[in-house]
């Protein structure tokens, strides 16, 4: 069934955007190790955007690795397998880095678990058939994808098959496999693409055929070749093709993406769907391959431990539940002069004070800063320099955002478009006098009476 | 006829005939022209304080009058003017109240900076709303964040942070619930005061007893031994004592409650005791404000 | 009937000085303010041609306030004081012809200077004669007061005059602040001084705050 | 061309270089008083334009033909009264008339809107009371009037001269007016000192606005000498 | 003491004091109580402003009366009083409202009432506003002898430097058959050149302007009205 | 408000929150932007201390001084702690100084410096907030003050045969009969004028620098050259000897225009003021053409010889409306709430 592959024709960048300090270096090379058990996880119920998933009445004492502990809150959802094999304790409640305040099924892991040599193959390792895939329906794949429990794996963490749902109203034509990890020192995707390209480029295969898709295009950016190389091969003699794309912060956000690899605007306020895409993060299409072809739910997933405040940094594959500092324990643990865990990276993540919170199936890093890293200057008056409108990729006017948010003046914030912020954090970063410009649009967003 | 009598005749006749030619034009057109208002309309918005505080949820006070008129808004919503104001408007509009009382809005979180656990230095925005929006810089998700938007958003000068955890002022406060809508964790809420003191709970974590404990030295455990003193007012609805205030009556045996309390969560709230008036007996009190805008002049609608 | 509880004509007389000052507390009567307060001279002359018509015009809305139709009020009143603002005119012009030609459209400009047809309507129509005399005094001798604030600041700082006489010969002849004579300068004057009365009544009040609460603890703490 | 020069100029001259506000400093009241928001100022400065063109037509018309020594109504009358021919100077009564006119053609006005165009009453008519005592109104009249009274015959203006100055006066008040609620606009977004917030802000940016206005000072005579020849 | 503390606590309290007592009114049926149509006679309603315009009226003519011709003295007197100035020889002045039509002009006369020159008023636009003055001329109307500014707003310091004597002396002696031309020069009057005052070469200029202007538009007249009094 | 601390239990190093993002351009910062322009600012000084000598030096140490000390003050009365750190107060007073005449008086030069800070930034809540660019605001209130001091006669200070005796290029403009100086000395600044703006050539010097610094944005001077050019080329194909005649300044060329007086100083130093011009591309382009054409305007037919402080500062009160003129569409359209409006 092969058809000849579309032509991306986006023109490989995007107006405006940033270089940050890329930090990759750290992490990039070295290989995915897989974590030792835990002691104890802790499953959040709610890892994804939308309805919490359900636990049922009575938990089941004993868990088992792949089983499902909870199940989807409705259809916009995704449920939550054991990690791991184990005794299943009380329900408490824990803080998720993004402030979410949700119920967490706690399991002590039983002393017996898998060797790590037999995860890594489970998970990551063998032959994904990228080129004779089996033929399956499209509704069968959708409906793999809902019961593996796939969200998003590049941080947004929207249930995947949500978007593999097939809606006659929006044709979907190409699926965009997003490997632009444009977040510094994040590189877990990185690591992925190099070490599993033919499970990244099947997964995308048969959520190509999920959503009736008849292209695919995997859209990496050009400071990772050796991934592109890896992935150019896996993807030989398929309709999947691979496409450079500049090394811009922040090309990996799906208004940027789009663009970039396809030419196609996704209008203010839309999805990629409006435009007939759907974008998966290369850790989703892994999923959906091991889902469907394995038939094995999302149980683990690759974080990076990262950044000059980790004594080793290191890319993991860690249970989904485990505590962030058993991650930060298996990279040489925290140095001295760390003064901020974030959650995920530095431009978009959440900075994290407890360490007991659980990875979750969004975390794609954790990078630990240090002083150096931080040292801003102190915060004066905006003079509006105007930088910030030069960087923003959205065509914004963040200080007039920001500055009517900070003065409750709704009018000045609607009429300079508050809600189409995405909030990838350009315009802070670049803004000289160090105001913290996303934080304040983020509020005036929440704050922004309705109607 | 002399000079003189010629232009005093002249002027006046001038002056005569320019005010009969306006005055006619000006009458002919109030008739010809003429809109029917509803007369009542100035008079309820006459009783109406004008404040135009907006916690009506109308954008100011001749709004909420337009409503009452137009849309047949209940006339109770005034929570500055109070019981008054109701009748007043009640009276003009020929329907009744049935009952009304004021509303103060109450602090759900009594824990002082000290009393929060697991606080973590915060860098950037220094107010309520920015902070809510970044995880972890206390242990406690429900509580005060100390960083006083209610105390900015405030213009009667009745909220204060008084140790990192912001206190009404109840003979300041006028109920207009500027507060209660600035507070991003909604631990402020409009209650119905029956009493000069009413019985409050002062916290708002919803979580186990065990995990309040590990966040809050004086935080509701969710004991329940409030709601069994009074199974009839108190409900603990997520390990939280919810008060039904349509059943509270001054009159209950209400200090029981309080006693059974085995943290700081129940408190009296309200006009302050002899022995506190003791202590501000010197302090004068402001007499009660009105917006500043609400001059003698504005009245006239002449500017100029 | 409404002279009992309304205020007493000596309260409206002080009221009219500083608290009610109609141009620092109520904005009102600015173009005047700005306007003739080049120098001491055309400002007093201003500010008496100002008490003229509005003890006058309160005066007569007094008299007349029981005959008064609630819509042609405001007719009446604005026609009462055009008589007597045009009186002041011609007297002016009769008999201080320098300085009827300095202040120029300024003085027919009283008929809408908001100060009388405001008190016009808060006063003179709902209280008798007396208290509406008060009133009128008080609150010309408030607008003498805003008027001379202005013209001293901008005299002084514009030529080293004050009345036309050397006060200050750092700023005279060439050295004088030209801009203060001219429309900006009355603009920039009567905008740091607002704010500068702004700025002393929160002061004060913070003051009298702290000094009560100081009281309060001490109290207490005797207590 | 001469005479669209000399039109040209008056409208200039009181819409730029002596704007009302900034040179003369009338209409400060709903300069400072409905400057806070653009769409209100805009909706007070034409509102203001339309009633100084009314209200100018009627002042000139009362003033031309019955007022000033010699106009043609009360001469007619003072000849109907003592049978012979003279004059007549009724000018005692020309602030009690023009406040009559523009209180009345202001509230006929309200009234009119009122009835017919009631969503434009609503967004234009609450600023027609305020209108009556907006002294940029009767300045234009007694600016007129200084124009048709007492000047020589050859320079007495008609009509055309005096709805010219009051539209172009008009249109400078709304730019001044305009320019100032954007300049608050943004000042919203500022940490203005509290003392200096309102009215006393308003006043300096009035000041450094006028400053900057003084700029165009001159402009008429130069125009003047190209348009109408030096001497 | 203790009786000042209790009224000062009441007045704020007075909501929270009303609290508890539960009000009750009774009901009765809205009804909708519009505005009606006014009635009833026009002017009827009006009488107050039809009697207040007639009084008004006729007290400002009286005003007017009483008053009016010390005003317009007043206004003679501005310009007459500089005719002894501005006129050499000249003691005293008349206005004349006939000479030019539509024009107003002075006679300027000596103690023998005999007719030694002109006094012309002029008016035109400066550098900042109007600028009103009065030229006084031979009995010819063929030389400048004075000049008189009555009303000016130009730059302090600066432009009205024109109200000067050393400015205005300059224009003295100049005939009025060249045109007068303000310049950063020395002043000649062959050529009709003033010196510009340094910094207001606009207000100069406008001076000069003025007085050409004027002196163009009533040159022949006066100098046809002067010939036959010359010959008396 | 200081951050809360509570003391960490674990021996653990302290970690602390804040929003996104974590990661920060380390070399932007307000005073390295004030930085920028006091470089760009050397060329100009330069040029103004060889043509004028220690009159330069005078006048422009008079205005830094007085302007850093009415920050200090004003800022105390306000109660906040002064930041003369960022650099700003002193780019106000050099620029303040460059645009007075050589011979400026030191007590004119410390009331502008005073005026600028005061009433041009203080006021208005300081660093950021103004809506008038400060210097010129002082400038303007002494330029019509003193003009005695300041104004054309103020450059013709009888020494010794220097510079200081010529009029300005743009005054002699104004007397048809006079000559212009030559196109090349005015634009290496051996002219009278006022100091730092005689030298074209440094302006442009110092000015490219700072747009290539992205410092001050190129819409701006683009602009306001663009419109000069413009309006003075059509003028020089239209104008006739009679209009000359009525209008001396009518004759300025384009060059005259251009090297003549502050434009380029003003279009690179005055204009480009980010706090008090527009924060988009097109709006800064919009400005830029306004600033150009009422300085075309106000020379030619104002009474003022220079035209460049009142359109700046008119363009200045026009910059609120110009940014609501141009608010940017997002990338993907507006908002869907905002298009249905």
């Amino acid at each position: 069934m092969l058809e000849s592959p579309v032509t991306a024709p986006g023109r490989g960048t995007f107006t405006r955007g940033i270089h940050p300090f890329e930090g990759k270096e750290l992490a990039a090379d070295a290989p995915i190790e897989v974590l030792p058990t835990p002691k104890q996880l802790l499953l959040p119920v709610l890892q994804h955007i939308g309805a919490p998933a359900k636990p049922p009445p009575k938990l089941d004492k004993d868990a088992v690795a792949g089983k499902e502990i909870a199940g989807p809150g409705g259809f916009v959802s995704a449920p939550v397998h054991a990690s791991v094999t184990g005794k299943v304790g009380k329900i408490v409640r824990v803080t998720l880095p993004n402030g979410r305040h949700v119920d967490a099924v706690a399991i002590t892991p039983d002393p017996e678990q898998p060797t790590p040599d037999e995860l890594y193959a489970a998970v990551l390792g063998g032959d994904w058939p990228a080129t004779d895939l089996p033929e399956h329906e499209p509704g069968a794949i959708a409906d793999a994808v809902k019961r593996a429990g796939i969200v998003g794996m590049g941080g947004a963490a929207f249930p995947t098959h949500v978007k593999l749902a097939s809606n006659p109203a929006k044709p979907v034509d190409v699926v965009l496999v997003n490997g632009c990890e444009c977040e510094p020192y994040l590189t877990a995707d990185y690591r992925v693409m190099l070490e599993a390209p033919r499970g990244i480029v099947a997964g995308a295969l048969l959520a190509a055929r999920a959503a009736g898709a008849k292209a695919v295009v995997v859209a990496v950016e050009t400071n990772k070749p050796r991934a592109i190389e890896a992935l150019r091969t896996a993807a030989r003699g398929t309709i999947a093709t691979v496409k450079e794309l500049e090394t811009k912060y922040p090309m990996g956000g799906e208004k940027q993406t789009v663009p970039a690899a396809l030419g196609r605007t996704i209008p203010t306020g839309g999805l990629p769907l409006d435009v007939g895409v759907v974008v998966i993060n290369v850790g989703t299409a892994l999923a959906i391959a091991r889902a469907v072809l394995r038939e094995q739910p999302v149980t683990h997933r690759v974080v990076t431990v990262t950044g000059h405040g980790v004594h080793a940094p290191k890319n993991l594959l860690v249970p989904i539940g485990a505590p962030y500092a058993d991650l930060v324990a298996a990279a040489g643990g925290l140095r001295k002069d760390a003064v901020r865990v974030v959650s995920g990276g530095p431009m978009m993540g959440f900075a994290v004070a407890d360490l007991s919170v659980p990875v979750t199936k969004g975390t794609s890093g954790i990078t630990v800063l240090t002083r150096s890293d931080l040292a801003v200057a102190e915060q004066t008056a905006c003079v509006r320099c105007g930088r910030c409108v030069d960087v923003c990729p959205l065509g914004l006017v963040p200080t007039k955002l920001a500055l009517a948010a900070r003065k409750s003046i709704w009018d000045v914030a609607r009429r300079y478009h508050i809600t189409a912020c995405m909030e990838c954090g350009c315009c802070a970063y670049t803004c000289p006098a160090s105001i913290p410009l996303v934080q304040l649009i983020r509020m005036g967003k929440a704050r922004l009476p309705r109607g | 006829m002399s000079a003189i009598t010629i232009t005093l005749l002249l002027a006046a006749f001038t002056l005569l005939a320019m005010a009969v030619v306006m005055g006619t034009i000006l009458g002919v057109a109030n008739k010809v022209f003429h809109v029917p208002v509803d007369v009542r309309l100035e008079r309820v918005a006459a009783s109406l304080p004008g404040a135009n505080c907006g916690a009506c949820d109308y954008v100011g006070c001749g709004e909420y009058a337009e409503a009452i008129l137009v849309k047949g808004e209940a006339i109770t919503k005034c929570p500055v003017g109070g019981p008054a104001v109701a009748s007043a408007v009640g009276e003009i509009m020929g329907v009744s109240v049935e009952e009304a009382f004021p509303v103060r809005p109450v602090v759900h979180c009594a824990a002082t900076t000290a009393q929060r656990l697991k606080q973590t230095p915060y860098h950037g925005e220094q107010t309520c709303n920015a902070a809510n929006l970044v995880g972890g810089i206390q242990g406690c998700v429900y509580g005060c964040l100390g960083l006083g938007d209610c105390v900015a958003v405030c213009d009667y000068d009745a909220i204060h942070m008084i140790d990192g955890v912001a206190v009404i002022d109840y003979i300041k406060c006028i109920g207009c619930g500027a507060c209660v809508k600035a507070c991003p964790r909604n631990i402020i809420s409009q209650v119905p005061f029956k009493a000069d003191r009413i019985l409050a709970v002062q916290c708002a974590n919803k979580d186990f007893g065990k995990e309040v404990q590990e966040v809050c030295e004086v935080g509701c455990t969710g004991c329940k031994s409030c709601a069994r003193a009074n199974p009839d007012l108190i409900s603990v609805v997520d390990n939280l004592p919810v008060f039904d205030y349509t059943k509270y009556d001054p009159r209950m045996s209400l200090q029981v409650i309080q006693d059974k309390c085995r943290r700081e969560s129940m408190v009296w709230l309200g006009k302050p005791t002899p022995t506190e008036l003791a202590l501000a007996a010197n302090e004068t009190m402001p007499a009660r404000q009105e917006a500043e805008f609400k001059t003698t002049v504005d009245q006239t609608e002449w500017r100029g | 009937m409404a002279q009992s509880d309304g205020p007493t004509p000596l309260e409206r007389f002080i009221n009219g000085i500083l608290p009610e000052n109609p141009v620092y507390r109520q904005m009102l009567g600015l173009c005047p303010t700005l306007a003739v307060t080049a120098a001491m001279k055309p400002a007093m002359t201003m500010a008496a041609a100002v008490l003229f018509v509005l003890v006058c015009a309160n005066i007569m809305v007094s008299l007349i306030r029981h005959l008064l139709q609630p819509h042609l009020r405001i007719l009446v009143f604005t026609l009462t004081i055009a008589v007597f603002v045009t009186i002041a005119d011609r007297v002016l012009a009769a008999y201080v012809y320098g300085m009827s030609k300095a202040l120029g459209p300024y003085v027919p400009l009283i008929i809408v200077n908001c100060i009388i047809i405001a008190r016009c309507e808060i006063c003179a129509s709902k209280q008798g004669v007396l208290p509406a005399i008060g009133d009128a005094v008080g609150q010309s001798f408030g607008n003498a007061v805003a008027l001379a604030s202005v013209a001293t600041v901008r005299e002084i700082l514009g030529k080293g005059t004050w009345f036309d006489l050397p006060v200050m010969p750092l700023t005279s002849g060439d050295y004088g602040w030209s801009l203060m004579i001219l429309p900006p300068g009355a603009f920039l004057t009567l905008g740091l001084l607002l704010g500068l009365n702004v700025h002393i009544q929160t002061v004060q009040a913070r003051r009298k705050r702290e000094a009560e609460k100081a009281a309060s603890t001490a109290l207490a703490t005797s207590a | 061309m001469d005479y669209l020069a000399q039109l040209l100029l008056i409208g200039l001259g009181a819409g730029l270089i002596h704007n009302f506000v900034l040179y003369y400093f009338v209409g400060l009241c709903p300069f400072m008083g409905v400057s806070k928001k653009i769409d209100m100022a805009l909706g007070m400065g034409l509102a203001v334009t339309f009633v100084i063109a009314i209200a100018s037509t009627l002042s000139w018309g009362l003033t031309y033909y019955v007022l000033r020594p010699g106009a043609f109504l009360s001469s007619w009358a003072l000849s109907l009264i003592t049978g012979q021919a003279g004059e007549v100077d009724l000018t005692v009564l020309a602030y009690l008339v023009y406040i009559f006119s523009i209180a009345s053609s202001v509230q006929f006005v309200e009234m009119y809107l009122r009835k017919y165009f009631p969503p434009l009453y609503k967004s234009f008519g609450i600023y027609l009371p305020l209108i009556t005592t907006n002294c940029a109104i009767l300045f234009a009249c007694l600016e007129i009037m200084k124009n048709v009274v007492g000047v020589d015959t050859a320079a007495v203006w008609g009509l055309d001269k005096a709805l010219v100055l009051s539209v172009g006066g008009g249109l400078g008040f709304t730019l001044a007016i305009v320019i100032m609620a954007g300049i608050r606009e943004e000042l919203e977004l500022a940490d203005t000192p509290k003392s200096m917030q309102g009215a006393p802000i308003a006043f300096i940016v009035a000041g450094i606005l006028a400053l900057a206005f003084m700029g165009f000072a001159g402009i008429d005579t130069s125009l003047g000498k190209l348009m109408l020849g030096g001497s | 003491m203790a009786e000042e503390k209790d009224p000062k606590l009441e007045a704020p309290l007075a909501p929270a004091a009303e609290a508890g007592e539960k009000v009750r009114l009774p009901v009765v049926v809205p009804t909708a109580q519009l505005t009606k149509r006014p009635t009833g006679n026009v002017l009827g309603q009006a009488w107050l402003v039809l009697v207040l315009a007639t009084v008004f009226g006729a007290g400002l003519a009286g005003v007017e009366y009483a008053l009016g011709p010390i005003i317009a003295q007043n206004r003679l007197n501005e310009t007459l009083a500089q005719v002894p100035s501005l006129v050499p020889g000249a003691t005293q002045g008349t206005a004349d409202d006939a000479v030019i039509e539509g024009r107003r002009v002075f006679r300027a006369l000596d103690a023998d009432g005999k007719l030694v020159g002109w006094v012309v008023p002029g008016k035109g636009q400066g550098f900042a506003d109007k600028i009103e003055l009065v030229v006084g001329l031979d009995a010819k109307a063929e030389t400048i002898t004075g000049l008189f500014v009555l009303d000016q707003k130009e730059t302090p310091a600066l432009g009205d430097n024109i109200t000067r004597a050393d400015f205005r002396g300059q224009f003295v002696g100049f005939g009025t058959g060249v045109p007068l031309d303000a310049k950063r020069a020395p002043r000649d009057p062959g050529t009709g050149t003033i010196q510009a005052l340094t910094g207001a070469t606009i207000s100069s200029d406008a001076v000069c302007t003025i007085v050409n202007q004027t002196v163009a538009a009533v040159k022949a007249p006066l100098a046809a009205a002067a010939s036959p009094v010359a010959v008396n | 408000m200081t951050d809360t601390t509570a003391p960490k239990a674990e021996a653990a190093p302290a970690l602390e929150v804040a929003p996104s993002p974590h990661a920060f351009d380390l070399d932007l910062t307000t005073r390295g932007m004030m930085r920028d322009v006091l470089l760009a600012l050397l060329p100009p000084m330069a040029m103004a201390i060889y043509t004028f000598g220690w009159l330069a030096v005078l006048v422009v140490t008079v205005t830094t001084a007085s302007c850093l000390a009415a920050e200090e003050l004003f800022e105390r009365l306000r109660g906040s702690p002064a930041k003369l750190g960022d650099l700003s107060a002193v780019v106000t007073g050099v620029i303040l100084g460059l645009t007075l005449p050589a011979t400026c008086p030191w007590w004119v030069a410390m009331i502008a410096g005073f005026v600028a800070i005061g009433i041009g930034k203080t006021v208005f809540g300081s660093l950021g907030q103004n809506v008038f660019n400060p210097a010129m605001v002082g400038r303007a209130f002494v330029m019509i003050s003193f003009s005695k001091f300041l104004g054309a006669p103020a450059y013709q200070v009888a020494d010794a045969a220097g510079i200081l005796s010529q009029a300005t290029p743009l005054t002699v403009a104004r007397d048809a009969n006079a000559v212009m100086p030559e196109l090349w000395p005015m634009f290496l600044g051996t002219v009278n004028g006022s100091l730092g703006e005689t030298s074209a050539l440094a302006c442009l010097l110092g000015g490219l620098y700072l747009c290539a610094r992205r410092t001050a944005s190129w819409e701006i001077p683009f602009g306001v050259i663009t419109a000069v050019v413009l309006f003075a080329g059509l003028t020089q194909l239209v104008v006739t000897p009679t209009a000359i005649a009525a209008v001396p300044a009518l004759r300025l060329t384009v060059f005259e225009h251009l090297t003549g007086g502050a434009l380029v100083f003003g279009a690179f130093y005055i204009a480009t003021d980010p706090v008090t011009s527009p924060i988009t591309g097109r709006g800064k382009l919009y400005f830029g053409l306004g600033v150009g054409a009422f300085v075309w305007l106000i020379r030619t037919f104002s009474g003022y010889p220079e035209g460049v402080m009142f359109a700046v500062l008119l363009m200045n009160a026009l910059v609120p409306l110009i940014n609501r003129g141009t608010v940017p569409v997002p990338v993907g359209g507006p908002t869907p709430a905002l298009a249905k409006k």
